[in-house]
Parts: structure tokens; C-alpha cells; sequence
């Protein structure tokens, strides 16, 4: 098998550039790919364009690297809860282009298949649609979106292995699967990190073949946006 | 006068057996208290999830297990887990039956805003686009008029549409109408107490009532 | 959870009528569903549009209801070893339309994400092309390509629980997953089907909302077509 | 002049180190046998695996294993399993770093004619449309004449086409070549025992040939 690791976040995310446009994995906080973000906050690198649906909260996630101005632009589908990233919109430091989640998923996908683009029904007749190809197939209209044309990928699995397969758990898998696919060098942390055959080849949600570079990564917060219990 | 759960109580009489069905946040989450115990339903959470069960006990809190809402949840026997883009697919190809989201306005021909407010900072749709875009039957959980007092069933909508011609139903504090394919708000339940004269005078857009409007039933 | 399960075979394929047509999983005789093909065989339906990436063997799959002349158009990317396959194509009896098996990949999976049609590079510049749009995306030409229409899909799932859900064993995956996510009405087989709570849902492939009818297959032959065995 | 084996043992040393690999049937398949052992190589089956390992021992085989050949497989540790629209997806989207496949013609341009000969039962072009179009680096693996002795090596192909402008390299019983950018065969090296004579015989299409041509080397 092709060896895909690399020894920890910092050498993983050794050549990412000033400029650079990044996917950045999970939904909320969960399933972000946290060692990685912290590497990033680390080496300091600036004018990012991140893809992520989200944009983290003032103190964790892509918040971390919105505090320190590392980001140029997001492209999200929803950025509630961070008065940071409120304050950079307001004042005109960074730029954020709004899309239909789906559409970030599509996009992805796109990309991970080979396709230049895709339809989608959603925006039609909205903003979203401003400036963009409709079309109509069987009596409705769809909107033209490109695949996303990214140089980093940055996702976090549950399980992977040396050879990069990637296993998710629950509802961390989310963005994750598709950025990974989508990324033309897609790096993965892991929260554990096995030897070719551990893993059921059966059960594998990212093969491989779509991840360049993985690490298993330490420390894991998993912070939780909004603990809700039942009583 | 209905309060927030006697509008997601009257919402639950809507779902059908054996229907999937996708909860907005706000009024909607709380539709799942009140389905019928012999009333089979699937909950969608379009984060990847069909089969979504109620909050976790403390001791069963993942922080790995969250809704679209961002919510610790738990999931049911039989459920599903799939990436955003399966989940995204199967709204996309109409596989959810009923989808029930908020709305700031809804228009009588069925478009629908609730995403953003101009000169108010966007948080953005979410996947709010893509189910509006898609559903089969979408019914709105909202408030008749806004804080300001104003309707929000109107001829057209003033803010930034989220979609268009995709509003089937309407639920609010006063009232249960559909929305007509040709255009118009007909009007089909009153809410307890409250008189047809009321709810003409909280409805700018086309108000259509034909004969004895019955008053909603609960059980 | 919504319960899917129907008896057997003959009850899940009542409805099939004359002329329908059917979407129908499996790489040559790999995954084929072997009891719906033999209640379609019994039920004697006929004039059959049927996509499916082979079109079986002489005495076995789709082979078996060639055979009866149930099969009035085969949508394939592959269609050899089989004599009387051969025999109705060459007679006129039986249309075929070869495309290419991404392509066919393609078109079942845009179905199942409610894309009316993709962009895909396969078959520029050949026949394939023929009377469909080419367009060109930064430099690339790209086909578009229809996503299926099509009433029923027939898949074979290893497991499967009652709620509808599928998880598939080895290359038996191939199309079945996509396919039972393209049809109106999918109905799946399943060696081995289990109440709901059984199955990990963090492995499932197909997740149960594509499946509107399951039943637990038996006398499962699965034949090989080729093996090949080291020495 | 080489055999079919000598054929996939030139075509083997083609192979990159921790490269994915997807072989047609044919001469092609043949080539996994003769990968140096410290070159790390993933083979995919476009039926949906990646990490395919050697045919089966009797009790191995798996009639759910299968590769693209429709042969009984076995999985290497590391493997993983996919459905055919990722397996696609993965080779549209140039995952795949070189793609080794048989051919009735190729043209002095690239293009590739191995599906269809008119007036014969066509079997199909299975997923070979799908390789030609997408593959980042294809060496076609084939006789330099066919059976009734004519050049495969063509100004253009007088067959239906499987894809246009893609083959990059070319190896023969008689000779290796590249397909130039710009049009051409460029002769790289000769089969043992051959002369140029004999492939420039053996070449319809514009064969150019610059300086000595050397003879290809085996361990």
C-alpha cells in the first residue's frame, strides 16, 4: 500500500501558502479538523480563502484563525455566532459569500467526481441565482454551480489508516467526505491512526486514494456548540 | 390564540404515517413532541442523519451526535448516517415527504423569505435554500404579524426570498391556510377563540374564504 | 422507524407491468438480484426497458427473461457472452443502447441527488456523442448527460433491516447502491434481513428512505462467472 | 520481438512508485505480475475496489470479489471497497495516475479506437470511454499489426473511436513510443533484436525518429 502518513498537523500543513484556499471539514464544531486549524493559527500563514459550512465560534474552530486575521475570505452557508467575524464583515476586513449548503456539498462533490459542474434547484429566484446560468430541465429551472477548485483539503476522521482510508463517526461525517475527495492534496487527521488491514475494507466512507497526507491527531476537544438534555 | 406549542401541536395532526420528515429550528423542533404514538415517522437532520431521536440524557451526550441545530441528540433503532451530500441528494430528489420551517414573511403565491434582513447581519440560509427548493410539501411554522405588527402573509415579499412557489401550508397563532396553486391564502381553521374578522385584519396578501370556517380540533 | 418489508419476491414485483422500466443491479453476475429476476421470469411481464451494466449470462440474471423475450430494450455498457442476446440484437427483436458504464454510473446518481443531468467527459469525440451537447469547461469538453427516469429499481443488498436500510459485501456494491437511490420504487433483497437497531448506522450504505420495499432473498446461487484461481 | 509477457514486463517498469493503477483486460492484466518489489503500487478494479490482490487459492474465492474481468480477486491489507459511481468518480477527477489498456488502433494523435469493429456483434465499451477521457497518463499495451499484418499504428483510426487525443505512450512486441503533443510517434526504444526497419515497416502513422534508437533493457 501507498503510505500516506505524516508525522503530526505541522508537517502536514508544511506548504500552505499566503493565498491559499483551504476546504475545511465538519458542520458546527463538530467533525473541524482541530489540530490541523491549530497548525494553521500556529504558522501564522494570512489572506486564506477558507471553504467551511461554518465558521467556527469567537474562541475555537475557524475562529481561532479569524481572531488572528488569517482569513481573507469564507465562503459558508451559515456564519451565526461569532462577533469577531461580525466585526471583520462590518468593518469591510473580510469578504463572506453566502451559498446553499447543499450547494457547498455539490460543489464538493463535483470536484471529487470530476465533474466541472453541477444543477441545483437551490437559489432559484433568489440572490443566489444573480448572475449565474438557469436552466430548465422538465419544466424546472436550475442553477449552474461550479466544482470548487481548491488546492488544500482539510478534514478529520474517527479512524483512518496509513494507506488513507478514512472512517467517520455519527453526524462528524458531514462536509468531511466530500472535501476530502474534492481537496487536490487532501489532509486528514485521525483520532486513531491503524496499519493497513485494521480497517473493513467494507466500512471505508473516503478511500485512500483521495488522501494524501494523514496524522493522527492528539488532543481533541470536541467542543459542543449547544449540549441540549433531555429530562 | 395558539402559543408556540399549540402551533407545533396543530402542526403534528399534519404528518402522515410512514413519512420522513425535515424540522426547521424554532417552532418545527418542537413538532416532534407531539406526533400521534401511532404515527410512524423518520426525522431528517440534514447535517446526515435520518432516524433522529430526542435530546441524550446526560450520560449519553456525543459530542460527535449533533442535529442541524447543533444540538446534542440521540439516534433511534434503524437509523441512518450519511455524509451532506447524500443528505443534500435525497432532499434534492424529493425523498422527504413533509418539511416544516419558520419564515419572516410568505407570499400569497407561496414564495418564501427567511434568511435575511437588509442592514441586519446575515447569518446565512443554511440548508434552508435547498428544502424550499425541493420539498414536496412544505408547511410554514411562524408568527401571523412581527413584532412591528405587521402581517407577514403578504401579496408579495419585501425581504430577500429563500424560494419561491414552494409554501403548500401555513400555520400560525391565528390561523391554518393554504397557499393556492393560482395565488391566495385560503383560509381552513380558525384557532380557538379567534374570529375570522381577526384574521382578515392580520392578512395583507389575497385572503380567500369560502363558507364556515370550523375552528381547530385538538384532542 | 417505517417498515418496508413485504413477504417475498412475487409481492414485491406485483406492480411491474408490461413496458415498465427497470433499473437493475449488479457487475455481471456480482450482486445481481437473483429472486426479483426470477419472479419478473415467472410473473412473465414483458417489453421490459432494462438498464443494467450486463445483461447476464445465456441461463442466468437477465439471461433467464432474454430468454422469455421479456426484454424489449437493454441499457448497458457491456453486453457480451451471451448467444441469445446476440441472437435477438442481430433478429431485431431487442434494442440496445451501449453507454459508457460511468456514464450509466452517473446517470443513476443523478437521479438519486435529483440532478437532472451531469457533465461528463466520457465519450467525446466518439459516437456517443452523437446528437448530444457538448460543452466546454475551462478547457475540457464535457457531454450532458440525462438523469434516469425510470419506475422501479431492483437491487441486492447483503444485509438489510426492515426500516429499508442496505449494506453490501465486496464488489457486490457496484451499481445497487446508486440504482436503489434512482428508482421511484426500489425494492431490495437482502440475504439476510434484520430488525432495525441491528445494523450500525455509521455502515450503512443505502440509507432506508430509498427503499420502499425489502424482503429477505433465498436460494441465493451467485454465480461466478470467471474464476480464476491461483496456483 | 516480445511475447505478450515481455510486452507487460516492459510496460512494468513504466510503473511509478506509490502510484494508482488501473489495468484493461488483456496483455494489460498481465503486468501486476512483474511490478519490482519495492515499488509500492495500488491497483484499482473499476468495479469498486482499490487495493486488488492476486487471484484467489480455492478457498479463498468469493463470488462477491470479483474485478473487472468478472475474475475471482482477493484484497491486499489496506483495500477499500466503493460503489461504481465513486469508483468513476475517482478516475473523472484524475485519482487514477496511469491507466494501462489494449487497443485495435491508435492515431498519430492520440486517439484510441479499442470497442467496436462495424459489422461485427459489439460487446460494448464498458468503462474504457470513461478511462480514455479522464486517465492523466495512458500506455496502450498491444500487437504492432493486426492478424491480417496492417499497422495499428495509424494516421487515424479507421475504427470507431473510444476517445480522442489521450494515449501518451505506446509499447508493442516490436518497439516503445511516445504519442508527441503536437502528433507523431516518437520511437523510444526497440524490442530485442529489432530493427528500425522493421518498425518503420510496421507504422502507418508519421513515425519519427531521432538519433540511435536503443534496444529496451530487462534486469
Amino acid at each position: 500500500m501507498i503510505n500516506k502518513k505524516v508525522a503530526n498537523a505541522e508537517q502536514a500543513i508544511e506548504d500552505v501558502m499566503d493565498g491559499d484556499t483551504l476546504l475545511l471539514g465538519g458542520f458546527g464544531l463538530c467533525g473541524i479538523p482541530e489540530n490541523c486549524i491549530a497548525a494553521l493559527v500556529k504558522k501564522g500563514v494570512t489572506n486564506l480563502t477558507c471553504v467551511s459550512n461554518n465558521a467556527g465560534v469567537d474562541d475555537f474552530g475557524i475562529g481561532l484563525m479569524l481572531h488572528q486575521k488569517q482569513v481573507k475570505k469564507m465562503i459558508s452557508s451559515y456564519v451565526g455566532e461569532n462577533a469577531e467575524f461580525e466585526r471583520q464583515l462590518l468593518s469591510g476586513e473580510l469578504d463572506v459569500e453566502l451559498i446553499p449548503q447543499g450547494t457547498l456539498a455539490f460543489r464538493c462533490m463535483a470536484a471529487g467526481y470530476g465533474m466541472p459542474a453541477i444543477y441545483t434547484p437551490a437559489g432559484i429566484g433568489t440572490e443566489v441565482a444573480i448572475g449565474k446560468e438557469v436552466r430548465n430541465f422538465k419544466g424546472k429551472d436550475y442553477l449552474l454551480e461550479e466544482a470548487f477548485d481548491a488546492k488544500f483539503a482539510m478534514v478529520k476522521a474517527w479512524k483512518g489508516d496509513t494507506a488513507g482510508n478514512l472512517i467517520f463517526k455519527a453526524t462528524s461525517r458531514n462536509f468531511n467526505t466530500v472535501m476530502a475527495m474534492a481537496g487536490k492534496i487532501t489532509i486528514a487527521e485521525v483520532e486513531e491512526l491503524v496499519e493497513p488491514g485494521e480497517l473493513d475494507p467494507n466500512q471505508i466512507h473516503v478511500p485512500g486514494i483521495y488522501v494524501h497526507r494523514i496524522f493522527q491527531g492528539d488532543h481533541y476537544e470536541k467542543r459542543i456548540e449547544k449540549k441540549t438534555i433531555s429530562v | 390564540m395558539l402559543d408556540k406549542e399549540g402551533i407545533a401541536k396543530r402542526i403534528a395532526q399534519e404528518i402522515q404515517n410512514n413519512s420522513y420528515v425535515n424540522l426547521g429550528i424554532g417552532i418545527p423542533t418542537l413538532v416532534a413532541n407531539y406526533i400521534p404514538k401511532d404515527i410512524h415517522v423518520c426525522f431528517q437532520s440534514e447535517n446526515g442523519l435520518l432516524g433522529m431521536g430526542p435530546f441524550p440524557k446526560e450520560s449519553e451526550v456525543d459530542p460527535d451526535l449533533i442535529n442541524a441545530g447543533k444540538q446534542t441528540i440521540t439516534m433511534l433503532p434503524g437509523a441512518a448516517l450519511f455524509d451532506s451530500a447524500m443528505s443534500f441528494g435525497m432532499i434534492h430528489a424529493q425523498k422527504i415527504d413533509l418539511t416544516i420551517l419558520g419564515a419572516m414573511e410568505v407570499s400569497e403565491m407561496g414564495d418564501i423569505a427567511n434568511w435575511k434582513i437588509p442592514g441586519k447581519m446575515v447569518k446565512g440560509m443554511g440548508g434552508a435554500m435547498d428544502l424550499v427548493a425541493s420539498a414536496k410539501n412544505i408547511i410554514v411554522a411562524m408568527q401571523h404579524v412581527n413584532k412591528a405588527g405587521e402581517s407577514k402573509l403578504l401579496p408579495t415579499c419585501s425581504l430577500p426570498l429563500t424560494g419561491i412557489q414552494c409554501v403548500k401550508k401555513i400555520v400560525t397563532e391565528l390561523a391554518v391556510l393554504s397557499v393556492l396553486p393560482e395565488g391566495g391564502f385560503k383560509l381552513l381553521e380558525r384557532a380557538p377563540g379567534v374570529s375570522v374578522e381577526t384574521i382578515k385584519k392580520a392578512t395583507l396578501g389575497k385572503l380567500i374564504i369560502e363558507g364556515e370556517i370550523p375552528e381547530m380540533a385538538f384532542d
